[in-house]
């Protein structure tokens, strides 16, 4: 079967994050005032074949603990569909 | 879907250009011949408003082994030495996306260089810009810059040097041109598809719907408009894929596996395939459907004419294809075999079996219109040059170079080129901050200087002059360096061609960059000329952009702008007129004022000054040299005390007859520089400058924490704060997307 | 004479500057293509800097698995010297050869520039033609040079005097100002700042020979 | 009222992704086959104040437009919670 896979890495809270701080500092600038704990990520999509949905995740897992994350400084989330 | 006679104007052909296309075919063309002959007929592809005036521009030389009309120029700088050299425009995609379009400029110049069989070794970044005043312009700066940075630092090749200007007349086209060296490594490669019977083989990045022609083009082809998928869409640079190309490309030729080379740019698979046949007198017969599609259904004249990045074709004879695609395997760069090579003297393109294109080569290429177009001097030049150039005295002086130096134009451009890498490949002696770069060629003792320099305000008070100004200038960097200035490339960026005075302008620039290289000796080897650079009626000023390169011998006898020990002499070369105001930094700065009349010129005495300063580094008289250009004699001395850390005192009070100190301190004069030696040196460079007729005075000594001018003094601390934070201050509040 | 294995990825780029580097000092070269499975016979491994597949998705993190990467770890187990610059040093970090990670620059711009780093332990084959607190002028180049891992394993660097080059004047807002820094045995070293770039006065700094040079010397001594 | 916003940010269809290309060619060496259109995007995530949803998904949609996305070769999507 084929499935969609959505996975979100963000950096691990306590990991300074100079991107979101440089969005967070330049929206009051364009008027966005209250805007606080801005994070910065990826967002990576991809389709794969698999036998079931719980067969997907756990591979996507993987490639996440092995690739796609650095368990350093980044946390994931993944999304089947 | 559209009919054919309203399809090729959606397609930016006229008319009468479409008559032509009939009669060349004696036949209705296809929907892919339409788009081919429309890319290739395009301004962009076919020079056909310049082609005619271009040709009169001095491009033979002793040491020119390639002119104009190969992918770049190729120069020899020593005996059996031979660089590439060649700039680039890349104004309008820069412009929709500053980051991808600076980016894939950069990769375009890149692959220009590689065509001819040579090793990319230094990029220079010519650059334009409305005021920063702006946020949207700040936002353009700042993403050109990471654009050049990426790509230029991943694909590991240095960015050593360029220039940025900032006037109103840029806000809504910036310039970003891009100039390349490269050092020819194994043999010198053409783009000739020689050989009826020989592969013609696609390599590189996969073939997508990149920067195809305009929603129009699609629209056209029937498409439903809602699918995003099928808009055509930015070129997004790959600098990893580059890379591999480069040294797949390098490794086919070093491996003589290539009858011959051309990257693909503007024009997609149609420009090389037509110019490669024909220039080799042959045909050749292609198949759209071998080409690696990144999208899918994509239709024929899209495979034709679409621009994905990264891709090269070549020639390969049959028996050495095996060989040629284990190469790309090697680098993992995908490759494809696309058709043959014919005697047909055609382009023939099929797709499943049935051709979609059959033109006789010529007909896109030396049968595509050339325009004699119509060109006025404009009425408002007269006013503009009779007006008074504006540079009257300042209430204060000190105040006045501290303004001058805080201009965005002047400061340190430190934050641009820190962003670049600048090192790499252990060549660069002379590093941005200079006058010119010098690059150390790979394990020799020879070097090379290079220099961009393009004054637009010049030009614009007057084209014919400010284009022997620009040449002036870009020669002097050179060889302030301690230099022998030996050829150009150049990238004229003007207005729309079909407004006279724009033609008019730009003829006048092409005669003014003719004549001040045939007085320097420095050939054109090639360029690029990008018109349209203007919105809502309002073009640039004329902005021919010149690369200057200059061999050193040795790259021990390079020289410096940094002032070197206490004590040291400061003397002055050439000889200053109070009257050159007209379309100064001074002007600009202090009273807003562009007008009058640029600077005036004599070649012979600014050729004479270039032959001097090259043989007085060859010496060893010189610790430091810096030429005079934008700011005059108050910012380069400047430049020499921060660059060295150390003051000076000086005396211009006579060195402007008749003129008064603020003249003396921002005239803009040509042919000057300004030097520094130990006082034993200064009799031997009296005698040189005699022997060159060049006027030559001692104006002061090194030494100190001071710029003192005389009549009043700055502190060295306060000028580098100046100097230094001006552009990250105003440039941190630009924002990364 | 010392010989050195350059390995080349894919996207790397400073291998020929390496290597000049390395000659002038008289060390034989050669070249060590990714996908090698096993290194040739050489004392030093150095991965260059760069930017292998691009730095896409994270520098290192693809370059991390390729064949030659078992064999530089075989190397490094057996006590070989392992220079990692730059990129080379991402990878490493990556590879799990040393500790923490590379994160974007603070001021999120690629800086290439001089820098002053500052010996923290020179006891090292590579430092130990230094004392300790010696400055060193030797330029960086990157976008990914602010180093982080977590407060303990910091404690845990700092006490086994794994940290081994600071910059004097912070530019990236690594953790602890940290430049470079070696695995426990003291074998494995990974820096930011590119040595093979100072090694000669016309290009601003003769600085990057010592800790080069150290290194020839010691595999020398070790190989003997 | 306080909300979350998820944001992710991906490249247009159809304009190039280098950075999903040479993931997805990596992959199979790590023994992952079968996995093909992966696509690489930010995924950004902040705190705003606001009076309900509706206005706050509104003003993230503004930042996106301005600030968060690159409308030239990025699409985006907002999910506020
Ligand atoms: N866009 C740029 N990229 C790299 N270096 C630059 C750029 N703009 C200016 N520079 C560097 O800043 C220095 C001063 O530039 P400029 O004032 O144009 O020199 P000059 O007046 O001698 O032509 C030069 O060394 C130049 O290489
Ligand atoms: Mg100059």
């Amino acid at each position: 079967m084929a499935f969609t896979a959505l996975v979100s890495v963000m950096p691990k809270p306590g990991v300074a994050d100079p991107q979101g701080q440089t969005i967070e500092g330049a929206l009051p600038v364009l008027g966005y005032t209250g805007v606080h704990d801005v994070r910065v990520g990826k967002r990576i999509e991809l389709q794969l074949e698999a036998a079931n949905e719980s067969e997907a995740r756990q591979r996507v897992v993987e490639m996440c603990d092995k690739l796609l994350a650095n368990p350093v400084i980044e946390s994931y989330e993944v999304t089947i569909r | 879907m559209t009919t054919a006679l309203s399809l090729h104007r959606e397609l930016g052909l006229t008319d009468e250009e479409f008559q032509q296309i009939r009669s060349e075919l004696q036949r209705e063309p296809t929907h892919a011949e339409l788009a081919m002959f429309s890319v290739m007929w395009s301004e962009h592809c076919s020079y056909k408003s310049s082609r005619l005036h271009l040709k009169k521009m001095p491009s033979t030389g002793d040491r020119i082994l390639v002119g104009p009309g190969e992918g770049a120029g190729i120069v020899e700088v020593a005996p059996g030495v031979a660089v590439a050299w060649k700039a680039e425009s890349h104004n309008h995609p820069s412009f929709v996306e500053p980051f991808n379009g600076a980016a894939t400029g950069v990769g375009g110049i890149i692959r220009d260089i590689v065509s001819m069989g040579a090793r990319p070794i230094a990029l220079m970044d010519s650059l334009r810009f409305g005021e920063l005043g702006d946020a949207p312009t700040r936002f353009l700066v700042d993403g050109v810059a990471r654009g050049i940075s990426s790509y230029g630092n991943s694909i590991g090749v240095p960015t050593v040097g360029g220039e940025t200007g900032f006037e109103d007349c840029y806000a809504d086209n910036p310039l970003v041109n891009v100039a390349c060296l490269g050092i020819v490594e194994y043999k010198l490669m053409q783009g000739r598809a020689s050989g009826a019977g020989n592969k013609v083989l696609l390599f590189g990045a996969s073939t997508g719907r990149d920067g195809i022609g305009g929603a129009s083009v699609l629209a056209s082809a029937g498409f439903d408009e809602g699918s995003d998928d099928k808009r055509p869409s930015v070129q997004v640079g790959d600098p990893f894929s580059g890379k591999l190309l480069i040294e797949a490309s390098l490794e086919l030729i070093r491996r003589d596996l290539l009858v011959g080379i051309q990257d693909l740019g503007a024009g997609g698979i149609t420009c090389p395939a037509s110019e490669m046949a024909d220039k080799a007198g042959s045909g050749m017969h292609l198949h759209a459907d071998h080409v690696h599609l990144r999208q899918q259904a994509m239709e024929p004249f899209e495979i034709m004419i679409s621009e994905s990045q990264e891709r090269m074709l070549a020639v390969v004879e049959p028996h050495l294809v095996t060989d040629a695609l284990a190469v790309c395997a090697h680098w993992g760069v995908s490759a494809e075999v696309i058709g043959e090579v014919t005697a047909t003297g055609k382009l023939e393109v099929e797709m499943q079996g049935e051709t979609v294109a059959d033109i006789p080569v010529g007909a896109l290429t030396e049968q595509a219109p050339l325009l004699d177009r119509n060109r006025r001097r404009p009425e408002w030049l007269d006013e503009l040059q009779k007006s008074p150039h504006g540079g009257g005295p300042p209430d204060d002086l000190a105040a006045a170079v501290m303004s001058v130096l805080a201009s965005p134009a002047i400061a340190s451009k430190r934050w641009l080129w820190r962003q670049y890498d600048h090192m790499i490949f252990l060549g660069t002696i002379g590093p941005p901050g200079g006058d010119a770069a010098v690059i150390r060629l790979p394990d020799r003792e020879t070097a090379v200087a290079i220099s961009t320099d393009g004054p637009g305000r010049f030009c614009y008070l007057d084209p014919y002059q400010g284009a022997l100004l620009a040449v002036a200038e870009a020669a002097r960097n050179v060889a302030a360096v301690g230099a022998l200035p030996v050829a150009i490339t150049n990238c004229l960026n003007f207005g729309n061609p079909e407004d006279p005075a724009v033609m008019w302008q730009f003829t006048e620039v092409v005669r003014g960059i003719s004549d001040a290289c045939a007085a320097f000796s420095t050939p054109v080897t090639g360029g690029n000329v990008s018109f349209y650079n203007e919105t809502a009626g309002r073009a640039v000023f004329p902005t021919p952009v010149i690369g200057m390169l200059g061999v050193l011998e040795s790259f021990h006898s390079a020289v410096g702008t940094a002032f070197g020990r206490d004590g040291h002499q400061i003397v002055m070369f050439g000889s200053t007129d109070p009257g050159d105001l007209g379309g100064s930094e001074y002007a600009k700065v202090m009273f807003g004022v562009v007008a009058g009349r640029p600077p005036k010129l004599d070649l012979e005495g600014e050729h004479n000054l270039h032959l001097l300063l090259h043989r007085a580094a060859d010496a060893g008289l010189l610790v430091s040299c810096h030429d005079l250009s934008q700011g005059g004699a108050a910012v380069a001395l400047a430049e020499c005390a921060l660059a060295g850390h150390r003051g000076f005192s000086v005396d211009l009070s006579d060195i402007s007859p008749g003129g008064e100190l603020h003249a003396a301190l921002f005239s803009e004069s040509p042919s000057r520089v300004i030097a520094s030696c130990p006082e034993h040196h200064v009799e031997d460079l009296v005698q040189l400058a005699a022997e060159y007729r060049v006027p030559v005075r001692v104006i002061g000594v090194v030494g100190g924490g001071t710029l003192d001018f005389g009549p009043f003094a700055l502190m060295l601390d306060d000028v580098e704060r100046v100097f230094e934070d001006t552009l990250p201050q105003i440039l941190s509040a630009s924002m990364d997307r | 004479m010392t010989s050195a294995g350059i390995v080349v990825f894919p996207g790397s780029n400073c291998e020929q500057d390496c290597r000049r580097a390395l000659s002038g000092l008289g060390a034989s070269t050669a070249m060590v293509w990714h996908t090698e499975s096993a290194l040739p016979d050489v004392d030093v491994v150095i991965l260059p800097g760069g930017f292998a597949h691009g730095d896409y998705l994270r520098a290192g993190a693809i370059a991390r698995f390729s064949p030659v990467m078992d064999a530089v770890r075989k190397h490094a187990e057996s006590g070989g010297l392992v220079l990692g610059i730059c990129n080379g040093f991402q990878i490493l970090c990556e590879a799990g050869m040393l500790p923490g990670a590379l994160r974007k620059n603070a001021g999120l711009k690629f800086l290439c520039e001089w820098t002053d780093v500052r010996v923290e332990n020179a006891d090292t084959p590579f430092t130990c033609r230094t004392q300790t607190g010696d400055v060193l002028r030797i330029p960086i180049n990157h976008f990914d040079g602010n180093w982080y891992c977590e407060p303990e394993t910091f404690q845990r660097l700092h006490d086994n005097g794994q940290i081994v080059l600071r910059y004097a004047d912070n530019p990236n807002g690594s953790l602890g100002s940290v430049a470079g820094l070696c695995n426990p045995a003291g074998n494995v070293l990974g820096l930011m700042p590119h040595p093979e770039r100072a090694c000669e006065s016309v290009l601003g700094s003769e600085d990057g020979r010592v800790i080069l040079r150290a290194m020839l010397d010691h595999a020398q001594r070790f190989a003997a």
